[in-house]
């Protein structure tokens, strides 16, 4: 199976998750698009790493994983905080920083 | 002690005198005046010292200098701390110091029942040291520092009850025009340094026919300045009109400042810069014909002024007149002769008026005075011994010192001989006006002031007002406090009027032509080397007789016509102003010359002021400069704002359409 | 057989992320995220990347998605109005536009070894073994600063989520907040760019101060470059001059 | 000890300060500035006027890859203004000292930064070291405006702030370019030093556009009219400590770079604008006036004069002659304290009437509070230059550096002198005397006041008796930086400087006196008396 395919894949699964944070209110959806794009960035790292025969990549993936998983945390963390603060769930809504 | 030490004294005590009234102000409420006497009278005394040891000397070396520090000595400029000690400014300093002695004295007991005694003094005693810096002052710089302390003393004075709005006003009025003088010493100065590259007057004086040709053009410019300088401190056209509103201040200070010492510095500058005046008889005609022009405005105006300060402050504006004149045509010694005596006199009539205007309550209109002669003996005498003097009347002082100028103008020749024609006519007006004053203000029926003050107290206005406008007077700070003072009761003001008195009497006599010539003999050493004044000009013996002659008839023909109009047939004066009423408004209004100057000058500043504040500063600055700069700043951070909307997902498509645009970047650039 | 179980793999993959973008309750689009994941694991597998994929079996798919889980429970966020914006249509666009270009790329490229299987074959590639060696030798670094990063994200994570005391008195006040928001640019550049002046900000939100009992007011008065101190003080307000002369000091 | 001791010392000084409570820091703050005092004091008392090299040179590579120094120097030009800076911090601090001042640990923190940057920018002889602390001078005002100000203080700040760095950013661009370009010029190593710079001259093009960024800068901050839009908002709504300082040290330091920057390292550009600026000054020196005519707000009348006083100081510096430049100098010192002075006195007066600085409701204090009123009177006299003030000797100086070389220019500006006096007495009447004013309750000077107001005073009579001591110290130095300019110009007349045969007594009298029309002509020599008195006056 030629390499090409999976970058391909990967090519797709990050526009969709690009999509899906466009598109998505909602933050935790938006999360969960976020991972998306990191699994897409994953599966590249990993498929060149199968293309040069180093684990470097997968080195990298898994770091990648890692940070996802603080990024993770942190959001969904900011996430209780703003619902314990009867704050509407929705990026729209939440526009403090606006100037 | 050497003529310096002397000098340096003299300046020292009335500095001690200010200070130590200034300091103390708390502490002592009648010492002050004390205080302030003694230390001009010290200041007197050395003077006197000066004088001697400066006899001791002969020809040119009784011109001394001495410089205590370096005051402005940079790139070229060379102005010590420096004063200049030589018979000019000895007879000034003599002049100036006992005077004010004398005005002193009578101020202690003039001003007594004043909230503002020790201010008063601590100020009176700063004007002595200014006019001692003035006349002792060794180079350019000293001179226009006294010059300008002058005219603050002046300025502080005359708006001495600054409750008054008439008093500040006349007061900024003043300093501003003596501010303008100032500038114009200033500007002669840098003429002249800049052909003779010092600033100390012997060494200008040395310098100046080396560098500058007769009437060369930088050297009448620069005298023109000084005469400007000249002209707003001696109040001669058209800059005088500051010396009529300075009435404002207390009469002891009209008799110091706006009559004796100060409105006669233009003189002794002249007199100072005779070298320069020398070589430029231009600039000296202009004075010349500024001061006949003086003698003559004031001498109408005074016709007709029913205020009798200022009836006496036109005489002395005219009075400076002559000086100016003669000191312009050459006759230095004449003038400052005639300065010397006119301190007398004036002062003399200034502290009399001061002492009836006590008597009438505060009141200075000569309408409301009339018939002290009885009830104010000693005042009376005093005024009518001025007044005489004043007119030029034998062998009053006036008499000698005013026919000298004359003489010698007409000695001159050329256009001078009209000037000393016009001076004559100034003399005749002189006479007139003087005796105006005196009849009404002592003859006809005793005013209610008057036969109250004959019956043993003297009147007091149950409201004190300000006689200038008429509103009430304040109660902290005003007319000089609620008791009135009067020679009569007054033996401080006794001896000084006395002492006047008698100056005024002898003081012609000393240089009777022919006779004896003290005052020119004293200053021959420092108008040495003037040709103006060298014995080919002064007038011969007879000619010189000739003209006191004629003067004393002129005088006399004055004060008879005055008698007839105010004693003889009352009424005539109504007659006339019924009959020339144009010529009584134009001269009532004092030729309109306040009108000008404000239609001239100060509407057009204040306009320019408003016009750059409305519309300038409004529109151009903060419109456009600043609001340009600031608005393209604020502008562009407000684009920039309204791209942070804060929605996160506006950011996210941003990032999205920059990655996209780069990976774009890089397909074109790879293809 | 490979290729029959990377279509497999792939489709699933494709199917999941679709789903995760797509689904209305976040509970299914965190399921969906779910068999994405485990079908991504079975792609690095065929990559033979086996340590990976097993990561992200058991971190991901296994502890990763059930924080998702629990937190969907815990603020149970329903389904959520369709949003008005444009991004509804843009955003889409974007993607596609996006992804054509990087397809353009991929095809474009000059990497020959795409169109290969990769390199040969070692034995023990991208096993524990040879991953754990890298990270305790060459990475050792990224691996120690990773777990750093994970133990701040952890606390940073508890202070985020830990129940306040007190927090529910104000409460109202965040409240208050959201039904009378602060009068429109305070507190922000806008203010100090001076676009609105404090009189129409009075106008402005006159209703809403009302409502509000004055706490807006104080923002109001309060520009960005003063300390909200001596805004609350009205010694300081603008005009009174009581101490001006001494350049407003108390 | 080394100036950069002398240059940090006020900010550790503040920072110590700040480690005690509240309620002790101002004092702490005001006391603690006297050892600044004192060390400037030592620096002024070690320098030597003759010398017209750099004194207490600290020269260390501070960006070695730019070529930038942090070099440090006294010379004739700033010695006295480094003085003037401390002495104005100390009273300003002594003021708010005895006032209560809220939040005052930030407060007297921001004043140390002040102090220390002005400082520095007066002694820093590296022009990128230079711009650096001229625009960290700008941020303790920015907060000193926002935080303590009053009225529309937000506006005022950022109009200040914005206006003043552009400016300012002019200036960054243009130093940075002079190094640049002299440097490639000469194919020297890159250097920004003054010094090093005065060897590497620009060419005409690049001086004349160069040296437009800088004055603009300069004039901004001096500031000058048309430039000043940022002045009356600003010192309006300013505190009266950091306005007095404002006013009178750091607008002093863009006219010092005039001279300590611009004449000596441009003097081509200097002497092709000359006839410009004299303009610009005389703009200046009328609208100020103009203003302070009819500004009714007491406060201004100050600010608005102090505009004047700048254009006279730039007059000065641009008539390009020694005697213009020791003028400006001169004033620069006499202004500073004067300006400061007078703005205590305009907030000692507003505490008297009601805390309202505006004409209309001031009016007869003077009964009250002699005190108060004499101190009025000398600094209203010094302010309006009155002869016998050290300000009489700068503008005395000033006007005859202009006669000088642009004889017109320096009659229009005496005229403004008289203006002066006008605006200055009408300020001193309205405020003192006249009626009491409406709201007036008068009252004699008090502790929190004198603290500040009579040091002042007791400065400037010292300095109107002895003017010289500020002359003395810059003429060296002075004629060196101002010499370049003035060579192009030819408006030096060396004969002034070297006495000997070529004074007026090497030629034969010249004049020959015609006074009277009715007489013949007679010659009168002066030849014997002249040098007879000669030598008797020498």
């Amino acid at each position: 199976m030629a390499l090409g395919w999976y970058l391909a894949v990967s090519v797709l699964i990050f526009c969709i998750g690009a999509g899906g944070v466009l598109v998505r209110r909602n933050p935790l959806v938006i999360l969960l698009c976020l991972e998306l794009m990191l699994n897409a960035a994953n599966l590249a790292l990993v498929t060149f790493a199968r293309m040069h025969g180093g684990e470097a990549g997968q080195i990298f993936a898994l770091i990648v994983m890692v940070v996802a998983a603080c990024e993770v945390t942190v959001g969904l963390g900011l996430l209780v905080a703003i619902s314990r603060r009867n704050l509407p769930i929705d990026v729209d809504e939440l526009h403090e920083l606006n100037g | 002690m050497s003529p310096t030490t002397w000098g340096w004294l003299v300046l020292l005590f009335p500095l001690l005198g200010t200070i130590a009234i200034g300091l103390g102000f708390r502490t002592y409420s009648r010492a002050a005046g004390m205080i302030g006497t003694a230390a001009i009278g010290l200041a007197f005394v050395c003077a006197v010292g000066a004088l001697i040891s400066l006899l001791d000397r002969s020809g040119a070396h009784r011109e001394v200098t001495s410089s205590l520090w370096n005051y402005d000595v940079s790139s070229g400029v060379d102005a010590g701390l420096q004063i200049l000690v030589d018979p000019v400014s000895v007879f000034m300093m003599l002049v100036v110091t006992g005077v004010s002695t004398l005005i002193h004295l009578y101020s202690t007991a003039y001003m007594r029942s004043d909230e503002g005694y020790s201010r008063y003094f601590a100020y009176l005693n700063y004007f002595v040291l200014s006019m001692l810096i003035l006349v002792l002052g060794g180079n350019f710089v000293m001179l226009i520092i006294g010059w300008a302390f002058v005219g603050a003393a002046s300025y502080m004075l005359i708006s001495f009850w600054y409750r008054r709005t008439t008093a500040t006003g006349a007061g900024i009025k003043a300093f501003v025009i003596n501010v303008l003088g100032d500038v114009g010493l200033v500007l002669g100065t840098f003429f002249i340094f800049r052909h003779t590259h010092t600033v100390s007057f012997l060494g200008s004086f040395a310098a100046a026919p080396h560098v500058f040709h007769t009437d060369s053009t930088d050297l009448v410019a620069g005298c023109l300045l000084f005469l400007v300088g000249a002209f707003a401190k001696s109040a001669q056209v058209p800059l005088h009109t500051w010396l009529p509103d300075a009435m404002e201040g207390p009469t002891p200070v009209s008799s110091l400042i706006h009559a004796a010492t100060m409105v006669t510095a233009g003189v002794y500058l002249i007199v100072r810069l005779h070298p320069l005046f020398q070589i430029a008889p231009t600039a000296g005609e202009v004075g010349a014909i500024i001061g006949c022009l003086t003698l003559l405005i004031a001498g109408t105006i005074a016709l007709v002024v029913t205020d009798i300060k200022r009836v006496i402050a036109y005489s002395t504006m005219s009075q400076i007149g002559y000086m100016i004149m003669g000191a312009s045509a050459g006759a230095y010694s004449a003038a400052l002769f005639h300065l010397m005596t006119h301190a007398f006199f004036k002062a003399l009539l200034f502290m009399a008026a001061g002492s009836i205007i006590g008597a009438m309550a505060g009141s200075q209109s000569l309408d409301r005075m009339s018939g002290f002669r009885k009830a104010m003996p000693f005042t009376f005498a005093c005024f009518v011994v001025g007044g005489l003097a004043l007119s030029g009347i034998p062998p009053f002082s006036g008499w000698v010192s005013k026919d000298d100028i004359i003489a010698y103008l007409n000695n001159r020749g050329g256009i001078y001989e009209v000037l000393g024609i016009l001076g004559y006519i100034g003399a005749l007006l002189t006479g007139l006006y003087t005796f105006r004053m005196i009849f009404r203000a002592f003859f006809g029926d005793p005013s209610p002031e008057a036969v109250e003050l004959e019956h043993g107290h003297i009147a007091h206005a149950e409201v004190p007002t300000n006689p200038a406008n008429g509103e009430v007077e304040d109660v902290e700070v005003g007319f000089p406090g609620p008791e009135h003072a009067i020679a009569e009761r007054e033996p401080a003001m006794k001896i000084a009027m006395g002492l006047l008195a008698v100056l005024a009497v002898i003081g012609g006599l000393a240089q009777l032509p022919g006779v004896d010539h003290v005052i020119t003999g004293f200053l021959g050493s420092s108008l040495a080397d003037a040709p103006l004044a060298s014995a080919a000009h002064e007038p011969t013996t007879t000619s010189a007789w000739v003209g006191l002659i004629i003067g004393a008839i002129i005088g006399l023909v004055g004060i008879t016509a005055a008698y007839t109009i105010y004693v003889g047939r009352v009424g005539s004066a109504a007659r006339f102003q019924a009959a020339l009423p144009w010529l009584h408004r134009f001269l009532v209004n004092k030729w309109y010359f306040d009108e000008a100057i404000d239609l001239l000058i100060v509407r057009p500043t204040l306009a320019i002021g408003r016009f750059t504040e409305a519309v300038l500063e409004r529109i151009v600055v903060f419109g456009g400069v600043t609001g340009g700069v600031t608005g393209v700043v604020r502008s562009g951070s407000a684009a920039v704002r309204r791209a942070q909307t804060g929605l996160l997902r506006y950011y996210a498509a941003a990032v999205i359409l920059g990655l996209s645009a780069v990976v774009l970047y890089f397909l074109i650039s790879s293809t | 057989m490979s290729a029959v179980l990377f279509f497999i793999a792939a489709i699933v993959a494709l199917v999941g992320a679709i789903g995760v973008v797509t689904l209305r309750n976040p509970l299914y689009a965190v399921l969906a995220l779910v068999c994405h994941l485990v079908a991504l694991a079975a792609l690095f597998l065929l990559l033979r990347a086996e340590f990976v994929a097993a990561a992200q079996v058991v971190v991901y798919a296994g502890g990763v998605m059930v924080l998702y889980v629990f937190v969907v429970a815990y603020v149970g966020g329903g389904d959520e109005v369709a949003a008005g914006s444009s991004l509804r249509i843009l955003g889409p666009m974007f993607a596609v536009a996006l992804a054509i270009e990087l397809f353009i790329a991929m095809l474009g490229t000059g990497l020959s070894g795409i169109k290969g299987k990769g390199a040969a074959y070692t034995l023990g590639f991208g096993n524990p073994e040879h991953i754990g060696k890298l990270f305790l030798t060459d990475y050792l670094f990224a691996f120690e600063v990773a777990s750093l990063l994970l133990l701040v994200a952890a606390i940073g994570a508890i202070v985020l989520a830990r129940r306040r005391r007190g927090l529910e008195e104000d409460e109202t006040d965040f409240r208050a907040m959201r039904a009378a928001p602060r009068p429109a640019y305070t507190g922000t550049l806008a203010e100090a760019v001076g676009v609105r002046r404090v009189l129409e900000q009075l106008e402005q939100t006159g209703s809403a101060t009302e409502l509000m009992g004055g706490v807006p007011q104080d923002r109001e008065m309060t520009p960005t470059v003063i300390g909200t101190r001596d805004a609350k003080e009205p010694s300081s307000a603008p005009g009174d001059d009581a101490d001006s002369g001494e350049g407003g000091e108390g | 000890m080394t100036l950069s001791i002398l240059i940090w010392l006020p900010l550790a000084l503040a920072l110590i300060a700040n480690a005690l409570p509240a309620k002790h820091v101002g004092r702490a703050g005001a006391l603690l500035s006297l050892i600044t005092v004192g060390v400037a004091i030592s620096f002024v008392a070690r320098f030597h006027p003759g010398n017209p090299a750099l004194q207490f040179v600290t020269d260390k590579v501070w960006i070695g890859a730019l070529g930038i120094h942090y070099k440090l120097g006294i010379n004739g030009l700033n010695v006295v203004l480094v003085l003037l800076t401390t002495v104005l911090f100390s009273v300003s601090l002594a003021w708010s000292a005895l006032r209560e001042v809220d939040r005052p640990h930030t407060y007297y923190l921001w004043f140390g930064l002040a102090e220390s940057a002005v400082l520095g920018a007066f002694v820093a002889q590296d022009l990128i070291l230079f711009v650096a602390f001229f625009d960290l001078m700008l941020i303790p005002f920015y907060f000193l405006v926002g935080s303590w100000g009053t009225g529309d203080r937000v506006r005022a700040t950022i109009k200040m702030v914005i206006y003043t760095m552009v400016g300012s950013f002019l200036m960054l661009a243009a130093a940075i370019a002079t190094g640049v370009i002299a440097s490639g010029d000469h194919n020297a190593a890159i250097n920004y030093t003054f010094s090093a710079l005065r060897h590497l001259p620009l060419s005409r093009t690049d001086e004349n556009w160069i040296f437009l960024a800088f004055a603009l800068a300069f004039l901004v901050k001096m500031p000058i009219a048309p430039f000043h839009g940022w002045l009356a908002d600003a010192y309006k709504s300013m505190p009266i400590p950091a306005v007095a300082v404002f006013s009178g040290v750091v607008a002093k330091v863009a006219s010092y770079g005039f001279l300590q920057i611009v004449l000596p390292l441009f003097p081509h550009a200097s002497h092709h604008y000359q006839v410009l600026m004299l303009i610009i000054a005389l703009v200046s020196i009328m609208w100020g006036t103009a203003m302070a005519f009819t500004t009714r707000d007491a406060r201004l009348v100050v600010a608005y004069s102090s505009v004047a006083q700048m254009g006279f100081i730039l007059l000065g510096i641009f008539s390009l002659t020694p005697q213009g430049g020791q003028g400006a100098l001169l004033q620069m010192l006499n202004h500073g304290l004067v300006t400061a002075a007078a703005f205590f006195l305009v907030a000692a007066a507003a505490a008297r009437a009601a805390g309202s600085e505006s004409l209309d409701d001031m009016g007869g204090i003077a009964f009250k509070a002699p005190l108060l009123a004499t101190l009025f009177l000398i600094v209203t006299f010094a302010n309006l230059a009155m002869p016998g003030s050290s300000n009489f000797i700068g503008e005395f100086m000033i006007l005859l550096g202009t006669f000088d070389s642009h004889l017109a220019i320096a009659l229009i500006a005496s005229a403004a002198v008289v203006g002066a006096s006008f605006y200055a007495l009408r300020l001193f009447i309205r405020a003192m005397h006249n009626r009491v004013g409406g709201r007036v309750q008068s009252f004699e000077i008090s502790r929190s006041e004198a603290i500040a107001i009579v040091p002042l005073c007791l400065i400037i009579l010292a300095l109107a008796f002895f003017p010289q001591f500020g002359l003395s110290k810059s003429e060296t130095s002075l004629k060196v930086s101002v010499l370049p300019a003035a060579a192009l110009g030819g408006h030096i007349d060396m004969s002034q400087y070297t006495a000997g045969g070529t004074g007026w007594w090497s030629r034969p009298p010249l004049s020959e006196v015609a006074y009277s029309p009715a007489k013949p002509r007679r010659t009168y020599t002066y030849g014997k008396t002249s040098t007879h008195r000669h030598t008797v006056h020498s």
